[in-house]
């Protein structure tokens, strides 16, 4: 097993090393790059969120905008791209000989030539090994910071709608397989398959409309994580507003997790509920509790703690796009969704790499579950 | 210094002819008394802040983030091209204006109290010229040549000889201020984004910002400029909030929850369905619309004209007549948009009406060869007015196959229309803003009904960037934002030489009458020149064809709490909601004993 | 021999499905909806069934007839909607076209009600129509602005480019279900025998497959399809190539985990003892003991890619927007929130689809299940 | 009043519309301190009476007639009612211990649990009691067994753990189907001992359910032969045992696997042959899994089996004969040589031997476990056909009905799920499997331990049989040293990895060697002598 363990940690530097290598192809031969959004944004276009958050008018004329109103002040000044694409290390400024003094654009002597692809391929490459994930190239702040920035939401969306989903899911789905047929059986069959068919944004909009808004009844905070003066509460203050905030996101992202989950929880322990073991265990005279959870569970949970990895690396660094939207949170959904559609490369990558990194342990980490639940497993082949 | 007489002014104009004496007590169109204090809260759903620095393309800046500076001069909302002294004292500049001075006023301070100086103002010019917004750079390269302190208080632009007379002035009058102490000791690059912004001398400071979420300027008690007469009445806000939110319905249910109380309404949809709530319906929260006397944007539909399908000019009116404004703005947009058919809609005095006479018609008789004879003999081109009931307009139709029939454009067997080598009359509209799908959509049903072969295409903004640069489009939406003094920006738009490669050209407009044009307007002298060249000019490019205009909104749409007031007569060319508005404090007591606030 | 005549154990897996009366009345209505949609043409169109013009037939469902062919004026297809057609039709008056305001069209349909117009018998022809007018794409005269709410003329209304959502949610489901079933039947076969070969021969196939997974995950798919589409026209098999080749991960880890599981049992053991390849032992022995989550989830997959399809068309990266997608409809649901029955139809139309799935597959699973029994 | 009383209880079964009656108006009654031991034909309905008394059944069996537990109405009560008298008074021992541990727990949770739950033991004590228990049913050096899993234990170590667990919380009455099946004489003798201990001490009461009628004449107070579902006959084992009234008794009685095998033919081919065959299981402790020991299952095994040959291994449960079996038949690692038909087939890739597999079959210990559960015993029979493309112009369900009606099971049941049998239509479901393939080698792995004797004279005959017809050889595994007698011509003792002993069935049987064998073979024969 250590040297399992020994190669799976060895394989996930080829393994990265691979994600980035396609990603970076892959990136060659998308249409529109960086400089092409930075020209949409500076003309007042490319909003990449303009189709989910539904802003922006059919007149394209809005009075306030983020920029200036400078008269005149229109185009595109000579050089602006080459120096994008400098900044962006597509080309690196070459001099002439006997050139002396700090290599500008604007000195005579010199030019941008473009850095071949290769060799961008391994300068990015070199800087990942050092951990430097360069900066956003449409902010100025480094990938790192930008992923921690956007980590709360993220966390909070996806640690309480996984644990609400489990912790809701699996007993449902138990007392599902033990009245397997029932009328409980059907109308929470029913219940839950409503919950996952409600389109997840509208049921969003649905609560904010009726819960936040001013026009029904507004129980709840319309927007953000936590209130004004959160730095000024008590501890305990704090958790409540915390709470009061997430509540209505956290629902909306949840609502169709139970389905999959509840079913999947009922049919593995239907499966297992009518092995002999049980008939042992309950010969025992153990409660139907003790029987459930004290020996099928574990036998039937193999493939419910198999789908947690995938599930656990999609919630948390997925994100969920259009929840974040709708309740104005700033999480990596989000984030992921404007740096892929901006053409942000360094967000791109520095992120494909740390969760790429973080997916590769947690499936390692999951696999080693397996192995905790059911000893019989291993990951040899067989030899025989 | 004294290439002879220098004019020694309070304020500019570009045909001289300003409004406002030296001795003004306040402009026309505010309210001089009006009360100070309480605040202005509105929200914002296009997309998130994390800047405070409009001026680098670093980040994405807060809404009016440039609230903070002052520039020289200022212009006013009742006047075009006129511009007043604010942090000058007064301005100095020979006959040719071939360079300026300004002398900043002996009071002005940045919010810090430290004062301002010609240093500053040089500085400010400087960074922006080499490291500001592109825009920015590229502007400033080509008006200002250089500038110079000629003192404590006194800054020296010098023109380049040849940028265009008109807007010189203004155009280093209209340069930000920064302090440059504050930006040194910030240690940041101009480049880089920030959320503690550069210090300016206006009526606001920062009172709080938290990014993606609210930001709050407060009005700086110590504000040197409160009694000048351009700013009387104005300002009136203690502070003003911005809230943002991710969704355009959570934007809009903050209004309704009190989160913030006042809405400018960009969305038929919304104006014409969403006010309905028990707030508006018993008067807390007033609807106001108010007409503006705003160019519109031209929005409009441009084709190609770089492909060889739209090189005949009855293809392009073909196409443009299956267009039906009159039932997308009925059944779309709530009859609430007006239609477009001059570039400078919803300016009377630069539209182009009637046949041509006199002064007209003698800047467009020398150009008779280069142009369709129907410039001189009939009214400018519009697009009919169709049936508003059905989008589908029989005789708009009939009309059109007749033009593609004349095209050489004739049906084939699957329905769809021809030319003499057998291909199909493809137009492919490129379209990156899910609104319009709902837009195009049934204009492309229309053109498939007359058998042209239509579809619409929807990519990304930066693949639409892609595509535009590089000129690879069939029909794509474009604005043309027309100045009410139109000058050198048209040569971008329209003039064959730049418009070659220029990325506000992108219908590839190339004709040596509108290049004639173009620059009759940019060399025009006086107001009457100017009107008569862009009437001459509007005429021959809307007989051009080159464009389907879309629709424009000439009206504010205002929703807020009944605390708002504005001064009765508006201006015609800013609703002014930010400066000129002031709160009713018994008003808000009002609404804050009714528990609505 | 399975195929003609049942083998017992196949009636047997029979009888149980039969005896879930959820899940037959589930198949049943799911392959009613089904096949009805396949003939999406015949219920819901702007060309109609058949048409009567002067004592001949035509089938303009079939066959394209320009306007001319009914003595108008248009030499393309008859807009068979318009009051100039309907009127050229019934009465074969070519007057009819001539007033493009259809002030005469009307006043000689009214006019030859009885047969007779000014005096002349003209051969009155008439017009077929599906019970739906129009065509998903069909812009429908409403008066009032889009979205109109549902009456007469659009029972669930129209969306907010004023064309019938029923016959939007008919195309809508005809082509989400087969755009569904294909992918996910690709998907599940690719995933089940990812996971199966990973999990059952484990070793150096399941360590280098795996990370070939990982990297392909990593791949975004966004790009791709922006790629595809910039080169290709976006357009439904493209979109099914696409979705395949990234939704066939989603079943690898369960069943890869099923199987790491299951390749241990003593029956396995027994299997191999009797000689039996691997491929048989997997998909014979270890399969059918290692289907439960596949099971529960392909009505999920089915669903999930429905709703994938959706996102797709929701951030502008799926099928053109005139396309009859559902996922459009809940998209407008959403900007739309004055016209309620816009999201009713995209929440009834998923609800009922998954339901039907759910019970349908809780019905196969039964079926397959050896110790299920029915009093 | 009886502690349980059993009346006109009837289970049905209804599956594909037909009713099988598994048990037809049952009635009997356990007293006290009594012991009642059913007997009866393999299926004839004696698991499925004994699960009845509990409610154990599962959902698809129709239950009617009456069982009272100390005047209580067992059946229909509520499940919480139930549960009380499960484990506490009424205690289990099932017929496949196999199977009916929970894989995934070990001995030491599974054994703890039952102690928790109705003694309220946790800790220490339960540790000791554990060990004490574990002493008790014969597993040697029990401390290192604690963390083990069931699937790292031989059949008969299984079975103790599941005897341990149902006297672990000192029941009233004691249900034991086939407790004895998988264990060698010897602990068999120390088990029955343990049993007669707390009947004389605590008074427990037991019914007791075995095909072994010297365990019944020796310990049962009373018996009830059961036949098709019907009790037969019933009365004092005495009386039963001296004067059987019903034929079927009478026949159950006097079926005894006697004879001996046929001699083999000089120079017969020799079919398969290990030389120092060693097979160590590694024992894994922590997460990491770091190998701290060894479990040396099969040490040095050297053993040849020739055409028409059978080799007997007999030996004390726990060593090594399954698994030695199983290194032979190459579906566990090992070291040593293996030939098979002259082909040194260790170290081959798995795909290679397949072929040869045609010639080489095993029925496993567990035949439940060995059947695919969701596939029919017709498609399990008939597998190896298809895979080894054997059909010889039969129809394949011809040859699979033949097969079924060799081994004495009705061929109609072969549309049936495993589960839907009695332990011993699965052994014999299991033998089906093998020999439909008629192989050159048969592996058998206590073939006959779920059989009643009349079905086991039936099975035995059968084989030897087959291999008179096809010149069989047989690596015959099995506790019944009276079987092994009457089948091999080789013999091999093992005890706790090794062979200590090997010869010709005279040799063994009549002339023991080793100290072991010599008390192997008295504690089998005296205890059948002391019956
Ligand atoms: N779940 C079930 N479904 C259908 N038939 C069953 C089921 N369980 C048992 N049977 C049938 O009931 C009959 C009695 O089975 P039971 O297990 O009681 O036999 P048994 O006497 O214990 O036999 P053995 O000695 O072989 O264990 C058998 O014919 C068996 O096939
Ligand atoms: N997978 C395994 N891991 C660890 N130990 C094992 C494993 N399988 C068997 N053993 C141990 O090997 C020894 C031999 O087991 P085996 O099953 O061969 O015994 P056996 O002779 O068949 O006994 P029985 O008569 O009880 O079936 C036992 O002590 C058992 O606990
Ligand atoms: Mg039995
Ligand atoms: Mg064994």
């Amino acid at each position: 097993m250590g040297a399992y363990i020994l190669r799976r940690l060895m394989l996930i530097i080829p393994t990265l090393i691979g994600i980035l290598v396609i990603n970076f192809a892959l990136v060659q031969f998308v249409p529109g790059g960086p400089i092409d959004q930075i020209m949409a944004q500076l003309e007042g276009e490319g909003d990449v969120f303009a189709g989910i958050s539904g802003s922006g008018s059919e007149t394209g004329a809005e009075e306030l905008g983020g920029g200036d109103s400078y008269l005149g002040a229109r185009g595109l000044p000579a050089g602006f791209i080459e120096q994008l694409e400098i900044e962006f290390h597509f080309s690196r400024i070459v001099c002439e000989e006997g050139f002396e003094g700090e290599p500008r654009l604007r000195a005579e002597e010199c030019r941008a030539e473009p850095i071949p692809t290769w060799q961008r391929f391994f300068l990015m490459m070199w800087d990942y090994m050092r951990f430097d994930f360069g900066e956003s190239y449409f902010r100025s702040i480094s990938v790192v910071d930008l992923v921690i920035e956007k980590m709360p939401v993220s966390i909070t969306l996806g640690l309480w709608s996984t644990l609400a989903a489990y912790l809701i899911s699996i007993p449902l789905g138990i007392r599902k397989a033990v009245r397997d047929g029932s009328k409980f059986d059907t109308w929470t069959s029913g219940l839950i398959i409503v919950g996952y068919a409600i389109p997840g944004f509208l049921f969003a909009i649905l609560l904010l409309v009726l819960f936040a808004g001013g026009r029904y009844w507004q129980v709840f905070p319309l927007r953000g994580l936590t209130s004004d003066g959160f730095e000024d509460m008590t501890t305990l203050q704090q958790i409540g507003d915390y709470f009061w905030h997430i509540t209505l996101p956290v629902l909306a992202s949840t609502i169709s997790a139970f389905a999959t989950l509840t079913l999947l929880t009922k049919n593995s322990f239907l499966d297992e509920i009518k092995k002999q073991y049980v008939m042992t265990a309950k010969a025992k005279g153990l409660s139907e509790r003790a029987v459930l959870y004290g020996h099928v569970f574990r036998n039937a949970m193999l493939i419910v703690v198999a789908g947690f990895p995938g599930l656990f690396i999609a919630v948390f660094f997925g994100g969920s796009l259009i929840i974040e939207t709708i309740f104005s949170l700033d999480g990596l959904g989000r984030m992921g969704y404007e740096a892929t559609v901006a053409r942000d490369y360094p967000v791109m990558f520095g992120t494909l790499f740390v969760f790429g990194l973080i997916g590769l342990v947690i499936n390692l980490l999951s696999d080693l579950v397996y192995v905790l639940i059911d000893p019989r497993i291993d990951f040899e082949s067989r030899r025989v | 210094q004294d290439e002879g007489e220098l004019t020694v002014t309070h304020g500019v104009s570009t045909f001289g002819d300003l409004r406002y004496g030296p001795d003004f007590e306040y402009l026309d169109y505010v309210n001089p008394d009006a009360p100070q204090g309480g605040e202005l809260s509105f929200a914002w759903s296009s997309g998130g802040f994390d800047s405070l620095h409009p001026y680098s393309r670093n980040g994405r800046s807060a809404v009016a983030s440039n609230i903070f500076y002052e520039a020289m001069l200022e212009g006013t909302y009742d006047e075009i091209g006129s511009s007043y002294c604010l942090l000058c004292e007064s301005m100095a500049f020979p006959e040719d204006r071939s360079y300026v001075i300004f002398t900043i006023h002996e009071d002005a301070t940045f919010s810090d109290g430290t004062p301002v100086t010609a240093d500053d103002a040089l500085f400010s010019y400087e960074i922006l010229r080499d490291e500001g917004l592109p825009s920015f750079r590229a502007s400033i390269g080509l008006t200002i040549a250089s500038a110079e302190v000629l003192d404590e208080r006194r800054i020296r632009y010098d023109f380049n000889p040849e940028a265009p007379l008109r807007g010189r002035i203004e155009s280093a009058g209209g340069l930000p201020v920064f302090s440059r102490a504050s930006h040194e000791a910030s240690g940041l690059d101009f480049e880089d984004s920030r959320l503690e912004p550069l210090i300016g001398s206006s009526a606001y400071v920062l009172e709080s910002v938290s990014p993606n979420e609210r930001v709050v300027y407060r009005r700086n008690p110590d504000w040197w400029g409160n009694d000048l007469p351009i700013n009387r009445g104005r300002y009136n806000f203690e502070t003003i909030r911005i809230e943002y939110y991710g969704d355009s319905n959570a934007a809009f249910e903050g209004l309704a929850a009190g989160n913030y109380t006042f809405r400018q309404e960009s969305s038929s949809l919304q104006w014409a369905t969403a006010y309905e709530f028990d707030k508006v319906t018993d008067g807390t929260i007033v609807l106001e619309t108010i007409d503006h006397g705003n160019i519109s944007p031209g929005q409009s539909f441009i084709f190609n004209l770089r492909r060889p399908q739209f090189q005949d000019v009855r293809v392009r009116e073909a196409i443009g007549l299956m267009f039906n404004f009159d039932w997308t703005n009925a059944t779309l947009f709530y009859g609430l948009y007006n239609p477009i058919t001059s570039f400078w809609e919803n300016v009377d005095h630069l539209e182009a009406t009637g046949v041509p006479e006199g002064a007209e018609l003698a800047l467009l008789d020398p150009l008779r060869d280069l142009l369709p004879p129907e410039v001189f003999t009939e009214e400018p081109f519009a697009f009919p007015s169709s049936s508003p009931e059905r989008t589908f307009d029989r005789r708009q139709a009939r009309q059109a196959a007749a033009l593609l029939e004349e095209a050489g454009w004739t049906p084939g067997d699957d329905g769809l229309l021809r030319n003499e080598d057998g291909d199909r009359l493809e137009v492919e509209f490129l379209n990156s803003n899910p609104l319009f799908d709902r837009i195009i959509n049934p204009y492309v049903e229309n053109l498939r009904n007359i058998g042209v072969d239509a579809r619409l295409t929807r990519v990304d903004s930066a693949q639409m960037t892609e595509r535009e640069r590089s000129f690879d489009f069939d029909i794509i939406t474009d604005h043309f934002p027309m100045d009410l003094e139109p000058s050198s920006g048209l040569r971008q738009y329209f003039h064959s030489v730049q418009g070659e490669d220029s990325l506000f050209n992108l219908a590839g407009v190339s004709d040596p009458a509108i290049d004639v044009l173009v620059e009759a307007v940019v060399d025009a002298e006086t107001q009457e020149e100017l009107n008569v060249a862009v009437r001459a000019l509007d005429r021959v490019l809307r007989w051009e064809r080159f464009r389907v205009p879309q629709w424009t909104n000439n009206s504010y749409w205002f929703a807020y709490y009944n605390m708002y007031r504005h001064p009765e007569e508006l201006p015609p060319y800013s609703s002014g909601f930010l400066d000129l508005w002031w709160i009713d404090a018994e008003a808000e007591a009002a609404l804050r004993a009714e528990g609505a606030l | 021999m399975a195929f003609f005549t049942l083998s017992p154990l196949n009636r047997r897996r029979l009888r149980n499905f039969r005896s879930n009366r959820r899940a037959v009345w589930s198949l049943w209505i799911f392959g009613t909806l089904f096949f009805l949609s396949l003939f999406a043409e015949f219920l819901a169109n702007d060309r109609p069934l058949l048409v009567r013009y002067q004592g001949e037939y035509y089938t303009p469902i079939f066959n394209l007839y320009t306007e001319r062919d009914f003595g108008g004026f248009f030499p393309t297809e008859a807009n068979y909607l318009s009051v100039q057609v309907e009127c050229l039709i019934v009465t074969g008056i070519e007057e009819c076209a001539d007033d493009d305001s259809g002030e005469i069209a009307r006043g000689l349909l009214a006019d030859a009600e009885d047969g007779v117009v000014d005096g002349t018998e003209i051969d009155r022809g008439w017009i077929l129509w599906p019970p739906v007018p129009y065509a998903y794409n069909t812009v429908t005269e409403i008066a009032g602005s889009a979205p109109s709410a549902p009456d007469r003329d659009h029972w669930l209304g129209t969306d907010d480019t004023a064309r019938d959502v029923l016959a939007r949610v008919i195309y809508g489901f005809r082509l989400s279900i087969v755009f569904a079933l294909i992918v996910t039947v690709l998907t599940s076969i690719v995933g089940i025998v990812a996971g199966a070969v990973q999990g059952y021969f484990g070793g150096l196939t399941d360590l280098l497959f795996q990370r070939f997974l990982e990297i392909w995950g990593g791949i975004p798919q966004l790009y791709i399809i922006i790629i595809i589409a910039a080169i290709f026209r976006m357009n439904f098999w493209l979109l099914v190539l696409l979705m395949t080749a990234f939704g066939w991960m989603a079943l690898v880890g369960v069943v890869r985990a099923e199987f790491l599981r299951a390749r241990n049992f003593e029956y396995v053991r027994a299997a191999r003892a009797l000689g039996v390849s691997d491929l048989v032992i997997m998909f014979r022995h270890v399969l059918p003991n290692a289907m439960v989550a596949t099971l529960t989830m392909l009505p999920f997959i089915v669903t999930g890619t429905i709703a994938a399809l959706a996102t797709l068309d929701f951030l502008g990266f799926g099928l053109p927007s005139s396309a009859p997608s559902l996922g459009e409809l809940t998209l407008q649901a959403k900007r739309n929130l004055q016209a309620p029955w816009l999201g009713f139809t995209a929440f009834f139309t998923f609800a009922i689809m998954l339901s039907l799935l759910v019970f349908i597959f809780e019905g196969v699973r039964d079926a397959f299940d050896p110790r299920k029994t029915f009093q | 009043m009886s502690l349980l009383d059993v009346r006109n209880l009837s289970v049905s079964f209804t599956q594909d519309g037909a009713t099988n009656h598994a048990v037809k108006n049952v009635s009997f009654s356990v007293e006290k301190g009594e012991t009642v031991a059913i007997v009866g034909e393999s299926g004839s309905g004696k698991s499925v009476t004994a699960l009845s008394t509990v409610s154990l059944l599962p959902g698809s069996a129709e239950v009617t007639g009456s069982v009272r537990y100390g005047g209580a109405e067992m059946i229909g009560a509520k499940e919480r009612e139930l549960r009380r008298v499960r484990g506490n008074d009424i205690s289990f021992i099932f017929q496949e211990p196999m199977t009916s541990l929970n894989p995934l727990h070990t001995l030491e949770t599974q054994l703890e649990e039952s102690l928790a739950l109705h003694q309220g033991l946790r800790g220490a004590a339960a540790r000791t009691r554990i060990l004490e228990l574990m002493t008790k049913v014969g597993i040697r050096d029990p401390e290192s067994r604690l963390g083990a899993y069931p699937h790292q234990l031989s059949g008969g170590q299984r079975q103790r753990v599941m005897i341990a667990m149902a006297l672990a919380n000192g029941p009233d009455l004691l249900v034991a189907d086939e407790p004895t099946t998988a264990l060698d004489v010897t602990i068999q003798a120390q088990i029955l001992e343990l049993l007669a201990d707390l009947k004389r001490e605590e008074g427990l009461s037991l019914l007791f359910i075995t095909h072994d009628l010297g365990i019944v004449r020796r310990i049962a107070d009373r018996v009830c032969v059961m036949k098709d579902g019907e009790i037969v006959e019933t009365g004092p084992t005495e009386e039963i045992f001296a004067n059987p009234r019903h034929p079927y008794t009478r026949k159950l009685l006097e079926a005894e696997a006697t004879g001996g095998p046929d001699p083999v033919r000089d120079f017969a081919e020799t079919i398969v042959e290990t030389e120092h065959l060693k097979v160590w299981f590694p024992i894994q402790a922590g997460l990491l899994r770091r190998t701290v020991g060894h479990v040396k299952a099969v040490n040095d095994a050297t053993i040849s089996v020739r055409e028409g040959e059978t080799l007997g291994i007999v030996g004390e449960s726990g060593s090594g004969k399954t698994t030695l079996a199983l290194a032979v038949m190459r579906l566990l690692s090992s070291e040593g040589r293996i030939s098979f038909l002259r082909n040194d087939i260790q170290g081959w890739h798995p795909k290679r031997i397949r072929p040869l597999r045609k010639d080489m079959q095993i029925v496993f210990q567990d035949p439940y476990g060995s059947l695919s559960p969701r596939m029919t015993v017709e498609q399990i029979v008939a597998e190896g056909l298809s895979v080894h493309e054997v059909s010889g112009g039969h129809d394949r369900r011809a040859m699979v009905a033949n097969i079924l009606r060799e081994v004495g099971l009705d061929p109609d049941m072969m549309h049936r799920y495993p589960h839907e049998f009695s332990g011993g239509q699965r052994q014999r479901i299991a033998i089906a499997r093998a020999m439909i393939l008629q192989p050159r080698l048969v592996v058998l792995d206590e073939p006959t331990s779920a059989l009643d004797m009349t079905v086991q004279v039936q099975i035995v005959e059968l084989l030897r049989d087959l291999q008179k017809r096809h010149k069989l050889a047989y690596l015959f595994i099995s506790h019944d040293l009276k079987v092994v007698r009457a089948l091999s011509h080789k013999v091999v003792v093992m005890k706790e990895g090794d062979v200590v002993e090997t010869g010709s069935n005279a040799e063994i049987f009549d002339n023991p060697k080793t100290g072991y064998t010599r008390a192997l073979m008295a504690a089998a024969f005296d205890l059948h002598a002391a019956g």
